[in-house]
């Protein structure tokens, strides 16, 4: 009997690894479609932005890594498609993680079809927003927080004026009278780094603009702290936010079909814990004592 | 220009660029002091930008001499001199919207990176295997802390176990928040003096400058 | 068939994706090393083509534009180039110049924000009402968020001799601060787990061709790597970086 | 209802107090040098344990800054501090000390600088010739490229000891599972929140959160130092004063202290 106490305690770690690997990709190709309950605060952030008015400015910023979309797919999808519903809504798109155009270029492509008479980026209209007059890509800028900062104090200086293709898009700038700051309406940023925090610091602090975090698990619990406090005016909490905020937004795939691989595998880990303590009262404990 | 390598030029360098960062942001102070500080916040991210090309130069001439000296495995340094000049001819060259370039991206840095962060789950998994050993106080409340979360996160946990939603909330929106709070206030602090005695002259080690020019000095 | 661009980077991303994974098994093996050399050369390639651009795209322009105006970015960019001379030995010193600045104005600009986010907000939301509330479960939450808040900070003193109620206080932090790291180790889960699922999809979906072609390059992975330790000891001992 | 006088930007007169508060402290501190006492730190006298390890072993220390991904901040220079006095324990005990750098597209100039200080251990412990710059290699400012890079040095290297203090994020539970793997002894520190929960299960010694920086003061022996600790306490009191001013205050529906802290 003991050995099999003794088997549980010391289980080798390699078994743990191919269980969950097989559990994971058994389950993508096989969901079984569970029910899924949606917390306030995404339903919170989707009615902040379901409530954008025509002439609103809105910069969605990228700090996030190819390893962060992977799990924040479902948000960066589900929101950009959302914003992109609301009529006579103004979108900068910027990154402050050098990975971040190249999938930013994915998901308008993958939201968004070519505008007639174009046939490469950055021309594409997402739900009836077209490139150059609706909305802008102004791809990467070093420095974190600092170029965030700059932007704060001098917007169009720290933009520039040409986009991440090189064309000059101050025409945007200046037909819809966007100079300062202040003009910004609202911020999104997808994080797998702080940007939300660096926007916060020097547009909400400063403006009082509003700033909504899409972030990975890591971060969670430091993003609730300030939502908490009032500094995040919306949060979306890591694959579980997207699934969630997916499904307000009725938003097909993603998210929601990886719902039920993230259920049984946390399931798995529980049962680890449960089976690592019986195997220790049931062996290490007794060797202890013998 | 001996006047580079004293400390005290240094000294008066951060003094000064500390008071200039200071004053505009918590006084109405006159334009030219608020143009002076724009520039030095534009500054700092040019310098971030040229500051790459240092971690290239270095890293080339490591690999070259990994080539040269013909050291175990030294074709990998190839792989890494061939994709890097590659990535920085293509890329500034031809330019970044360039199929090679974002080919190379899409088959080896998006993958290599995602793959490292999921990696984590494994060892999470191993991890927490090993840590959540009820035997004692502190281990107790580990295990139940992170068991409650993870019954409420799962989807499946709120069909099986829908006593443990509101516990687990009451956990993450109020004790696991305070002491997340006070962990970032103590942090936030802990800057603030940083900052400080950078200003006061008093942290120049942070430009690796004060036994370095002392025992320059000595030779 | 699937075309030569997105076959391409099925087969290299499967390459470079169980490559990596490899380091989970803890043998070692030559398409691990291959996986991180590639991954670590084009990574550093993509940071210098990304600055780089943003000093053509919006700083060059701006200069160009109109040098007399802009002559403060000229020096910015002089500043930048100072940064370089770190990599020869003897123009070391004047590359301290820009250190120094980016250090002391980082430093300045992150702080001067912080005092407020990190400090003053965080602060004014602690301080809650625990009389006059609409229900005896909003005095228990702010009750407990205020004493959690007290426990935990005595933790945080360093200068301080831990004696008496300071003591027991500490004590109780311990506890809050053991069972904040059970709550905050599983949403990082929540989290990771999240990543390999989104990443693996990518792979496995849909089934024919992704998946196929996945399972195929990830045999040969597993065969060869079989093959070296078991037939080419000295093969496999050569193809292992140093 | 917020207060405004005139010079001062509206909203900005709390902060202002506060970090006076601090200036004034931190002065009062810097030039009377009177060195407060301070508690000790368990994770330091691991990275005594863990140099004595390695000495035993004959096997190397690898050891990391973090990746300071906004360049020199706060945990940067604890991680530097810490850095150093583990360059000096090696430099003593005749140890190989590893140090992988990068990790950030800003690690370029933590890289310089910890270079110059470990450099500095050696010369100041008379051990010039045994400071080689090829073991402080630079691994690519990307996270994940540095810490498979930064693994795949402890694979071969196999160290007795891996120190890993500073800003680090999901790439250091990584890091610490293979350090468990390969047989060393693991001590980490990070300001990481959610990363320390991991590393408390993962790694043998985790200094939490600003127990770093105290950490980093402790080692470098520096009145000044010490003197910063020291106020930081202070502050924290001035803090929970304002508290449990506030919740009485407010409790009996007066907002005075509210109202001072958004002004």
């Amino acid at each position: 009997m003991s050995n099999i106490f003794k088997m549980m305690a010391h289980i080798d770690r390699r078994v743990y690894y191919a269980a969950v690997f097989l559990l994971t990709a058994l389950l993508l190709i096989y969901p079984l479609g569970l029910p899924l309950a949606i917390s306030p605060e995404v339903r919170h952030t989707y009615e902040l932005v379901d409530s954008l008015e025509p002439g609103d400015l809105v910069i969605i910023n990228f700090c996030l890594s190819a390893s962060g979309y992977a799990q924040l797919q479902g948000a960066c999808n589900s929101m950009i498609d959302h914003v992109f519903q609301k009529e006579g809504v103004l979108v900068i798109f910027t990154a402050t993680a050098d990975q971040a155009p190249i999938m930013l270029e994915g998901i308008i492509a993958n939201n968004g079809e070519l505008m007639a008479g174009h046939s490469d980026f950055p021309y594409y209209e997402i739900n009836g927003k077209q490139y150059g007059t609706d909305y802008i890509n102004m791809g990467y800028y070093p420095g974190l927080f600092k170029w965030v900062a700059s932007l704060s104090a001098d917007f169009r200086p720290a933009l520039g004026n040409n986009d991440w293709y090189g064309n000059d898009v101050s025409e945007f700038f200046d037909s819809h009278d966007i100079t300062h700051a202040r003009d910004v309406d609202l911020v999104i940023s997808f994080d797998s780094d702080d940007g939300a925090g660096d926007f916060m610091n020097y547009f909400f602090l400063e403006y009082g603009t509003p700033v909504v975090q899409s972030q990975i698990g890591v971060m969670v619990a430091g993003a609730k702290v300030q939502y908490n406090a009032g500094n995040y005016a919306g949060i979306v909490p890591s694959i579980r936010g997207a699934a969630e905020y997916q499904f307000l937004a009725d938003y097909p795939g993603y998210a929601l079909t990886q719902m039920d691989a993230f259920s049984v595998v946390q399931f798995f880990l529980i049962l680890l814990m449960v089976l690592g303590n019986v195997g220790y009262y049931g062996y290490t404990r007794l060797q202890k004592e013998a | 220009m001996s006047i580079l390598r004293r400390k005290e030029f240094f000294v008066v360098l951060i003094v000064l660029i500390s008071v200039f960062l200071y004053i505009p942001y918590f006084f109405e102070v006159p334009q030219a002091m608020t143009n002076l500080e724009n520039w030095f916040m534009d500054t700092i991210v040019i310098i971030a930008a040229f500051a790459v090309w240092v971690g290239f130069i270095t890293a080339t001439r490591r690999e070259v001499v990994r080539i040269q000296r013909r050291r175990k495995g030294w074709f990998y340094a190839v792989v890494i001199l061939v994709l890097s000049w590659a990535m920085v001819v293509i890329g500034l060259g031809i330019g970044k919207t360039n199929v090679i370039f974002e080919f190379l991206q899409w088959a080896f840095v998006i993958p290599g990176d995602a793959t490292i962060y999921a990696i984590l789950v494994f060892y999470l998994t191993s991890a927490g295997a090993r840590a959540f050993r009820v035997n004692s106080l502190e281990s107790a409340l580990l295990t139940f802390g992170a068991l409650f979360i993870l019954l409420k996160q799962a989807p499946l946990g709120e069909v099986l176990a829908p006593w443990a939603g509101p516990v687990a909330i009451y956990l993450q929106d109020t004790i696991a928040m305070a002491a997340t709070r006070v962990f970032s206030v103590s942090l936030a602090i802990g800057s603030v003096v940083l900052a400080i005695r950078l200003m006061l002259g008093q942290e120049m080690a942070l430009v690796g400058l004060v036994r370095r020019v002392a025992s320059r000095e000595e030779e | 068939m699937v075309d030569l661009y997105n076959g391409g980077i099925l087969i290299l991303g499967t390459v470079t994706t169980f490559g990596l994974y490899m380091i989970l098994s803890g043998v070692d093996s030559p398409w691990f090393a291959f996986a991180e050399h590639a991954f670590v050369g084009t990574a550093i390639g993509l940071s210098v083509v990304v600055a780089t651009d943003y000093l053509f795209r919006t700083i060059i322009p701006r200069i160009l534009s109109d040098p007399a105006a802009n002559w403060p970015t000229i020096i910015s960019v002089i500043l930048g180039l100072m940064m370089i001379l770190r990599v020869h030995r003897d123009t070391v010193h004047l590359a301290r110049i820009p250190i120094t600045i980016a250090t002391a104005a980082g430093i300045a600009v992150s702080v001067r924000a912080e005092i407020f986010s990190g400090i003053i907000n965080q602060i004014k939301a602690t301080i809650l009402p625990l009389m006059g509330l609409a229900t005896w479960w909003d005095f228990v939450v702010n009750l407990t968020v205020v004493l959690s808040v007290l426990f935990v900070f005595t933790f945080y003193f360093y200068t301080t001799e831990m004696k008496g109620p300071l003591q027991q206080a500490n004590r109780i932090g311990r506890y809050i601060l053991y069972l904040s790291f059970g709550v905050l180790f599983a949403q990082t889960y929540m989290g990771r787990l999240g990543l390999l699922l989104g990443h693996l999809q990518s792979y496995i979906q849909p089934y024919y061709p992704n998946g196929a072609v996945t399972v195929v390059v990830v045999v040969v992975m597993i065969v060869s790597t079989w093959l070296l330790h078991k037939r080419y000891p000295e093969l496999l001992e050569k193809l292992t970086p140093e | 209802m917020v207060l405004h006088i005139s010079p001062i930007v509206e909203g900005k007169l709390s902060g202002l107090i506060f970090f006076l508060v601090a200036l004034a402290l931190t002065a009062y501190y810097v030039r009377n040098k009177k060195v407060p006492y301070i508690r000790r730190v368990p994770a330091i006298d691991a990275i005594e344990e863990g140099v004595g390890r390695a000495t035993e072993l004959g096997k190397p220390v690898i050891a990391s800054p973090g990746m300071s991904p906004s360049g020199i901040g706060a945990s940067t220079v604890a991680g530097l501090s810490i850095l150093s006095y583990t360059a000096k324990l090696c430099a003593r005990n005749d140890l190989r000390l590893l140090a992988p750098m990068g990790g950030s597209a800003e690690s370029y100039t933590t890289m310089e600088l910890a270079r110059d200080l470990v450099e500095t251990q050696y010369k100041l412990e008379g051990k010039e010739a045994a400071f080689n710059i090829d073991d402080m290699p630079f691994f690519s400012g990307r996270q994940f490229a540095w810490a498979s890079a930064y693994c795949g040095m402890m694979l071969r290297e196999k160290p007795a000891t891996n120190i890993m203090v500073g800003v680090q994020y999901a790439s250091a539970v990584y890091i610490s599972e293979v350090g468990h793997e390969v047989g060393a002894m693991v001590i980490s520190g990070t300001t990481y929140l959610s990363n320390i929960a991991c590393l408390a299960a993962s790694s043998d010694y985790v200094m939490i959160g600003e127990e770093m920086l105290a950490a980093g003061a402790y080692l470098s022996r520096d009145p000044g130092q010490l003197a910063t600790i020291r106020t930081q306490d202070i502050m924290k009191m001035v803090l929970i004063g304002i508290l449990v001013l506030g919740v009485i205050t407010l409790s009996f529906a007066n907002e005075a202290v509210i109202t001072f802290l958004s002004s």
